[in-house]
């Protein structure tokens, strides 16, 4: 089984991109468009055999894992890059989910694209984000994950903009596009600045990993640390732009303009936790500089205190799920800066179950509501469609970390490590658990206004809710599974730590590095997990209390219908920085254009003129009519005259 | 032969043209294609060839010089590339405009070929003032199609061109002709090495009128001013060709003679470096605000180029393959942008992007094919701009931190306009009544598609550029020289290693040789090490002073009695 | 007081300058014309007049010259008017005005 | 003194009609004015002993004129605006410079010493005759000068013939075709 090459898991999705492209191409002249059952087998087709493919691999992986060179990439005197794919315990653990929900939520849109224009071009584009995603996930060198890295941006760009008639989306995919980007530059100068420190062969990984070994073997941890830590820190700056962290968190929101499985598919399961992988990736790189560990641990705790706030805002039901996503991305970031690699990885793997399972009901309710997201006009939908409330309650009682199902496993994991292995950790886990009980609040009270109550909305629309299809109800129910079991992996409290068992070789060294340096203090685990129930049920109180008993909140007259366009409700002034650099360079291109190059361009034709005077001689000067031409010769004839007369010749 | 068939086939390709029928454009496209077709495939081949040179024929001399002027070429990665480059798009203009033009489509390939022919010239030149005759002689072809062809300001366009570009490198040829006065012959090295016998102040003030004349060709930033209404007026082809191809000459310039000839100081380095970061952001930022489409494109095209002139400053070692790859991605990729341009102003019958848009739902394959293109352009990686511009990133952070910080906030631009670009032209809903039938061509976009796909495949694999550039291996100069100079090939295989008694004795002979003795030893070793300084790897040095001793042997040999004798001396003293 | 060259030479003035006022002041191109020829009128004036202060043998030239002058000018008189007529032709006009367009 | 009396009123007239050329509305009194002005340049020439100029001048100008006043007849009764205002801005501005060129040449002449010399041949058919035609005596300057006037007498007649008729060769038919043609060129400027 384990001589299944490696390059076969992203063929797949690859082959299903081109096939399922040209098919979109050929038949856009049609009227009809190709048969909806066809491109939809397709499309899940080969995400499933990738998931397959992946699935063997992983039983038959040795434990130091699988390394492949495929072919040479780049050839060029400074730069020698391969592709090569690396399978370890990390890439095992992402790929098994990013093939896995990637099936699945392909699954899911064939019903819920159903009768769309742009059926089999959505199809191409969740496959090319696959492979990008596994390319990313795969690759054995920073340069090929760089490839992946944009890929899925750029594929995040025609999801998100993929209803491109509505100029609002199309700004909305602009706007995550060039944010992205922002994060990307900062990838990209990381590894050059990594390539000044030992060439371009220190971008594989194992090069890199060899090369840190290298430093601390040999006592230079000192005199690399400073390029380490800017390279480290260009690297997180990518990172918070794939993972929306603070400052580039404001693209995500706004993200929510693509259909639903997007954004649960790649803004909530898996693109966005790339940078959480990334950091996972680079762990023996990181474990040398702990102040990039301490910037990384204080952004992620700001971004999921303040995500978690503006949660609490919402109204549109995609954008409470939004910011939940980067809430509780900044709880894996939070992992990381402690170093608990393992744990955030673990919080990305349970979190992809029970945010997938979220969005996808969010898209059940939307498709049953027939386009509706504005959570005041929802209410007492748990009567009409009873599955997915139960999926959608499922994921909730996970994600709020209710003892038993998944989340409470990683997020209880997550805060143990912070309060023993980080600096000023009992700060940190203060307000971890703050954040807890925050997230609680908002997500009951998504859960109390969308099924509970009383219906809201147009009394015409009540008769057309419906409970979704089967073919979107299944992936649903497997994600809800997901949700509540995912975290038996690694039960801490109950001794189960299969989780830690198969990430170890990758990021365990790292760890080690770091922890072992520390006095870990000793709290019992139990006292962990009753604080982080308590947390989750305080949240759970506070939101019946506010949002249950006295049906707030009311649809305001003057708060119009739905949340406009793609603004969300309620942002922080990231929005108003961000706009701040926006319009500076607004400014300076106005200046430019308008200034600058009026500036040049007078001169270049006053040049010009002086030019063409000097050129043409005194006929610039020519009347148009010959009888002034004649006077005016007339009267060079009198000057002439004159000057011979008065000197008495000119010589 | 393959080297004179690229130069001189094209003149006569546009003079058979002239027998062809001017009502029927298809009579004549097709005979078009099949030379388009064969200059493309002349092209490949003169890749897959390597280095080669043709013999130097004595052309004419000019007034003052010591040695006379050559008709002489030569091809090197670089050079052959940026003529697939004008083959190339000279073919898709050719097959583009036989829509969009309604008249007189032969007296177009007429003009195209002629500029087709220009720009090789212009890549392949080893004389100096070979090249300069070609440099000039493309804006004729050019400034005359777009007079003809342009859009409503196509008269002020056309001599806006051509007067910016020749009074641009109007210094360059008295600088050029001051230096073919002191030196013994106009080739690289031998005006390298009289230039190195100047005082400084001459040096500077020589640099400063060659620079120029690259600068307003490349665009560089002050000297822009030409660009964007040439670019908006002239037709969509034509834009492509001059963006495409025409404007790489300036950085070829940069390349293959500023750095050669001139020792840089590091401050002319580091002006010409921020300049060039200076255009790109500048670029982007015009780009950013542009409202015509192709002005938009020309904006951008500035950026690229820019940041290319700015990774031929930052003379890191892997700057060549760098800037090569980055040319050659931004050739393709702005030339298919103009291509579609082109064509979406058939469709609407405008330029302004405001008025455009709704395209991809009206015509979904030119929005799948002006999507595709676009990203290609934004340097996403897996393409050839990213190998490209990550590479020049690459030899700019040799120079610090700074420019190449620079560097990528001009990349974090380009995705900015570009995406303003894809969105208010193909995007959202039709802002206008767009006519029906006017439909893109099969071919059109095919030939689009291919750039596109070639795109990807260098993307993936760059080696097919750069390999190109890994000819300078010793072998393929001494084939080369075997090639031009049969006879004298082996004696200067011994020169090059030469002892210094030689040496003496050869400085010695410079007076009974004065006029056929153009190198010693010692100029070599110096311009060696000014090479060196410079950036020129060993390979690329070795071949270039190769070459200079073949050319100043084959003189030896040509010259009278005496001098044959000399060299005929120093050949047995060497053996 | 006998009659002096310089009252011969002084209605030559009179005369070339009144033709040259008439030529180039006058919108009529017929007077245009007739401008030009008592300007040459006035030129041979002063020819003959010059020449009567000249000795025999200089003076010969200053009388002949004026006969070609003559002969000249019934040339230019001739294609003058053919031109004018071929351009009233076109024009429909006398105005010479209508005819100039000097501006390069 | 009787010289001087012919003279002046022989300049007088002469001055009276050149003025007259230049006031007058019509080119037929601008014309008849002109002749007048002739035919007393004719006079002082006789009066200042060249006769066979003063005949000339009778003969040629007289001829000349006398076209000029034909061609004035028959052309400008169909000019459209023959109205046209006789001065306009230009004209002042001419007259500034005229008089200011005459006052200039005018001082140098007054400055400059004349004098009739006594031995001036006069200029009688004679002399005219042997001057132009005996190349023995004055060599073949004026005789080939003469030809050449001939020739260029002949050649600018055929050219106003050629110029002035309107198409060689031409019926009605093409007449018509040719105006059109002529008017379809206006429209287009």
């Amino acid at each position: 089984m384990t001589n299944l090459p490696l390059w076969i898991i992203p063929l797949f999705p690859l082959l299903g991109t081109i096939l399922l492209g040209t098919v979109a191409v050929v038949s856009s002249g049609s009227k009809k468009g190709p048969s909806e059952g066809f491109v939809g087998a397709l499309s899940v087709l080969f995400p499933a055999l990738s998931f397959v493919s992946v699935v063997l691999l992983a039983f038959g992986m040795p434990e130091e894992g699988i390394r492949q060179t495929l072919c040479n990439w780049i050839d060029i005197p400074m730069l020698k890059v391969n592709i090569g794919f690396l399978f370890d315990g990390l890439s095992r653990v992402m790929l098994l989910f990013v093939t896995g929900i990637g099936s699945l939520i392909a699954l899911y849109s064939i019903g819920y694209m159903h009768g769309d224009r742009g059926f089999t071009r959505f199809f191409a584009y969740i496959n090319l984000f696959l492979f990008s995603m596994i390319v990313l996930v795969l690759s054995d060198s920073l340069l090929l994950t760089f490839l992946g890295w944009e890929g899925v941006g750029l594929c995040s760009y025609l999801l998100i903009g993929f209803w491109n008639h509505d100029l609002n989306n199309c700004k909305a995919a602009n706007k995550a596009f060039i944010v992205n980007r922002v994060g990307d530059i900062g990838f990209l100068l990381g590894m050059l600045c990594l390539a000044t420190l030992g060439g371009s062969a220190i971008l594989n990984y194992d090069a890199l990993n060899k090369f840190i070994e290298m430093l601390i073997a040999g006592g230079h941890v000192e005199l690399a640390t400073p390029i380490i830590a800017i390279a480290g820190l260009l690297f997180f700056v990518g990172c918070t732009g794939k993972s929306a962290q603070i400052p580039l968190l404001t693209w995500l929101p706004d993200a929510m303009a693509g259909p639903t499985p997007v954004s649960a598919l790649i803004h909530a399961a898996t693109m966005v936790t790339s940078g959480v992988y990334l950091l996972a990736r680079l762990s023996r790189m990181f474990s040398v500089i702990p102040e990039v560990l301490m910037i990384v641990l204080i952004v992620g705790m700001l971004t999921a205190f303040w995500a978690a706030v503006a949660g609490l805002f919402q109204n549109d039901i995609k954008k409470v799920l939004a910011y939940s996503t980067i809430s509780q991305l900044g709880y894996m970031f939070m992992a990381a800066g402690a170093s608990a690699y393992d744990a955030s990885i673990f919080h990305v793997f349970t979190h992809a179950f029970f945010k997938a399972a979220l969005f996808l009901g969010a898209g059940a309710v939307i498709h049953a509501l027939a386009g509706e997201q504005d959570m005041r006009r929802m209410g007492g939908l748990i009567k009409k469609t009873p599955v997915t409330a139960c999926v959608m309650i499922f994921a909730f009682l996970a994600i709020i970390g209710f003892p038993g199902f998944a989340g409470f496993w990683s997020k209880d994991l997550i805060l143990e490590r912070l309060y023993t292995n980080a600096p000023f950790g009992e700060f940190f886990y203060g307000v971890g658990l703050l954040t807890a009980v925050i997230t609680a609040v908002y997500m009951g009270r998504l859960i109390i206004m969308t099924f509970f109550g009383e219906y809201r909305g147009p009394k015409e629309k009540e008769a057309h809710i419906h409970e979704a299809p089967a073919c979107m109800l299944f992936p649903m129910v497997i994600l809800a599974v997901g949700a509540v079991f995912a975290g038996y992996l690694w039960a801490d409290s109950l001794g189960i730590k299969f989780f830690e068992g198969t990430l170890a070789p990758v990021v365990g060294v790292a760890q080690d590095f770091v922890v072992g340096k520390l006095a870990v203090a000793h709290v019992n685990p139990m006292a962990f997990a009753c604080f982080g129930t308590a947390a989750a049920l305080l949240g759970m109180f506070i939101a019946y209390a506010i949002y249950g008993t006295k049906r707030l909140p009311r649809l305001h007259a003057k708060w119009g219908s739905a949340p406009e366009g793609f603004k969300a409700d309620w942002t922080f002034f990231f929005d108003y920085i961000h706009s701040i650099f926006i319009v500076m360079f607004k400014a300076a291109a106005f200046v430019a254009d308008v200034f600058v190059d009026k500036v040049l361009q007078a001169i270049q034709w006053t040049i010009g003129a002086i030019a063409e005077i000097v050129g043409d001689g005194v006929s610039s000067f020519q009347a148009r009519k010959v009888r002034v031409q004649l006077t005016l010769s007339l009267v060079g004839l009198v000057a002439l005259t004159a000057v011979v007369l008065l000197t008495g010749g000119l010589f | 032969m393959l080297l004179h068939l690229l130069v001189l086939a094209p003149f006569v390709a546009a003079v058979l043209m002239a027998a062809t029928s001017k009502e029927d454009p298809k009579s004549s496209s097709r005979l078009a294609f099949l030379f388009g077709y064969a200059f493309v495939a002349l092209s490949i081949a003169l890749i897959a060839s390597g280095n080669q040179a043709t013999e130097a024929i004595e052309w004419f001399h000019i007034p003052g010089a010591k040695g006379s002027v050559y008709y002489y070429l030569y091809s090197h990665g670089l050079g052959a590339w940026m003529v697939l480059l004008s083959t190339s798009l000279s073919l898709v203009a050719l097959m583009t405009a036989r829509n969009t033009l309604d008249t007189n489509y032969r007296n177009f390939a007429i003009g195209i070929f002629a500029l087709m022919g220009a720009m090789n010239g212009t890549f392949l030149a080893a004389d100096a003032v070979l090249f300069f005759f070609f440099f000039e002689a493309m804006v004729i072809p050019a400034a005359i199609l777009i007079a003809a062809y342009g859009g409503k300001e196509r008269t002020k366009a056309a001599m806006t061109f051509a007067i910016y570009t020749l009074v641009g490198s109007a210094p360059m040829m008295v600088a050029l002709w001051y230096l073919v006065t002191v030196a013994d012959n106009s080739l690289v090295l031998s005006l390298a090495v009289a230039l190195q016998n100047l005082d400084p102040a001459m040096q500077s003030t020589l640099l400063a009128c060659f620079l120029l004349a690259f600068m307003v060709k490349t665009p560089i930033f002050p000297f822009h001013g030409w660009q964007a209404i040439t670019y908006a007026e002239a037709p969509a082809p034509l834009s492509a060709i001059l963006t495409g191809a025409m404007s790489k000459a300036g950085v070829f310039g940069f390349i293959a003679w500023i750095l050669p000839i001139f020792p840089l100081s590091m401050e002319w380095v580091d002006a010409m470096m921020w300049l060039g970061l200076l255009t790109a952001v500048y670029g982007a930022m015009l780009a950013f605000r542009a409202m015509d489409g192709k002005k938009l494109l020309a904006y951008s095209s500035m950026g690229h180029l820019g940041l290319a002139v700015a990774g031929v400053f930052s003379l890191s070692e892997s700057m060549l393959p760098a800037v090569l790859v980055l040319l050659v991605a931004h050739g393709l990729s702005a030339g298919a942008q103009f291509y579609l341009m082109g064509i979406a102003e058939r469709f609407a019958g405008t330029r302004d992007i405001e008025q455009l848009g709704g395209l991809a739902k009206r015509n979904p394959v030119f929005g799948s094919l002006f999507g595709f293109v676009a990203v290609l352009s934004l340097a996403v990686p897996g393409t050839a701009g990213f190998v490209g511009e990550f590479t020049v990133l690459m030899s700019l952070w040799d120079m610090g931190p700074l420019p190449a910080l620079v560097a990528g906030l001009c990349l974090i631009l380009s995705a900015a306009y570009m995406l303003r670009f894809v969105q208010k032209v193909i995007f959202g809903t039709p802002a206008r009544q767009y006519e029906d039938g006017k439909r893109m061509t099969a071919l059109e976009g095919s030939s689009i598609g291919v750039m596109g796909v070639l795109l990807l495949v260098f993307g993936m694999h760059p080696a097919f550029i750069t390999n190109a550039l890994q000819l300078f291996d010793e072998n393929a100069v001494q084939e080369m020289n075997k090639v031009s100079h049969p006879e004298t090939a082996p004696v200067e295989s011994s020169t090059v290693e030469a002892p210094a008694d030689v040496v003496d004795d050869a400085t010695a002979d410079e007076n009974v040789a004065a006029v056929a003795q153009p190198m010693t030893e010692e100029d070599l070793r110096q311009l060696d090490s000014n090479l060196k300084a410079n950036g020129f790897s060993d390979e690329e040095r070795a071949s270039l002073i190769a070459q200079l001793k073949a050319m100043s042997e084959s003189e030896v040999a040509e010259a009278p009695e005496q001098n044959e004798a000399t060299a005929n001396e120093e050949a047995s003293e060497n053996e | 007081m006998e009659l002096q060259p310089i009252f011969i030479q002084m209605l030559a003035l009179l005369l070339f300058a009144i033709g040259l006022a008439t030529a180039l002041a006058r919108r009529n191109v017929f007077f245009v014309l007739m401008g030009i020829e008592l300007a040459l009128n006035a030129v041979n004036l002063s020819f003959v007049g010059f020449a009567k202060t000249l000795p025999a043998a200089e003076s010969v030239a200053g009388q002949i010259v004026p006969l070609f002058s003559i002969a000249v000018a019934a040339a230019e008189a001739c294609v003058g008017l053919a031109l004018v007529i071929l351009i009233f032709r076109n024009r429909e006009s006398v105005d010479s005005d209508n005819y100039s367009n000097m501006k390069g | 003194m009787l010289a001087l009396i012919y003279f002046i009123i022989l300049a007088v007239i002469a001055v009276g009609a050149a003025c007259c050329v230049f006031l007058s509305k019509h080119p037929l009194y601008g014309g008849l004015s002109l002749v007048l002005t002739m035919l007393s340049l004719a006079g002082i020439y006789g009066l200042l002993g060249s006769p066979f100029i003063g005949v000339v001048q009778i003969m040629v100008y007289a001829g000349a004129i006398m076209m000029l006043l034909v061609f004035v007849i028959s052309v400008l009764n169909a000019a459209k605006d023959n109205r046209t205002p006789m001065f306009d801005g230009t004209s002042i501005f001419v007259l500034i410079g005229v008089l200011g060129l005459a006052g200039l040449i005018g001082f140098a002449l007054v400055l400059t010493p004349l004098g009739f010399d006594a031995t001036t041949l006069r200029g009688s058919v004679e002399m005219t005759s042997s001057n132009l035609f005996d190349t023995a005596q004055t060599g073949p300057g004026y005789f080939v000068l003469f030809e050449v006037l001939g020739l260029l007498l002949l050649s600018s007649m055929g050219a106003a013939v050629l110029m002035a008729k309107k198409r060689l060769g031409s019926d009605a038919s093409v007449e018509a075709a040719s105006e059109e043609a002529i008017a379809e060129e206006k429209e287009e400027k």
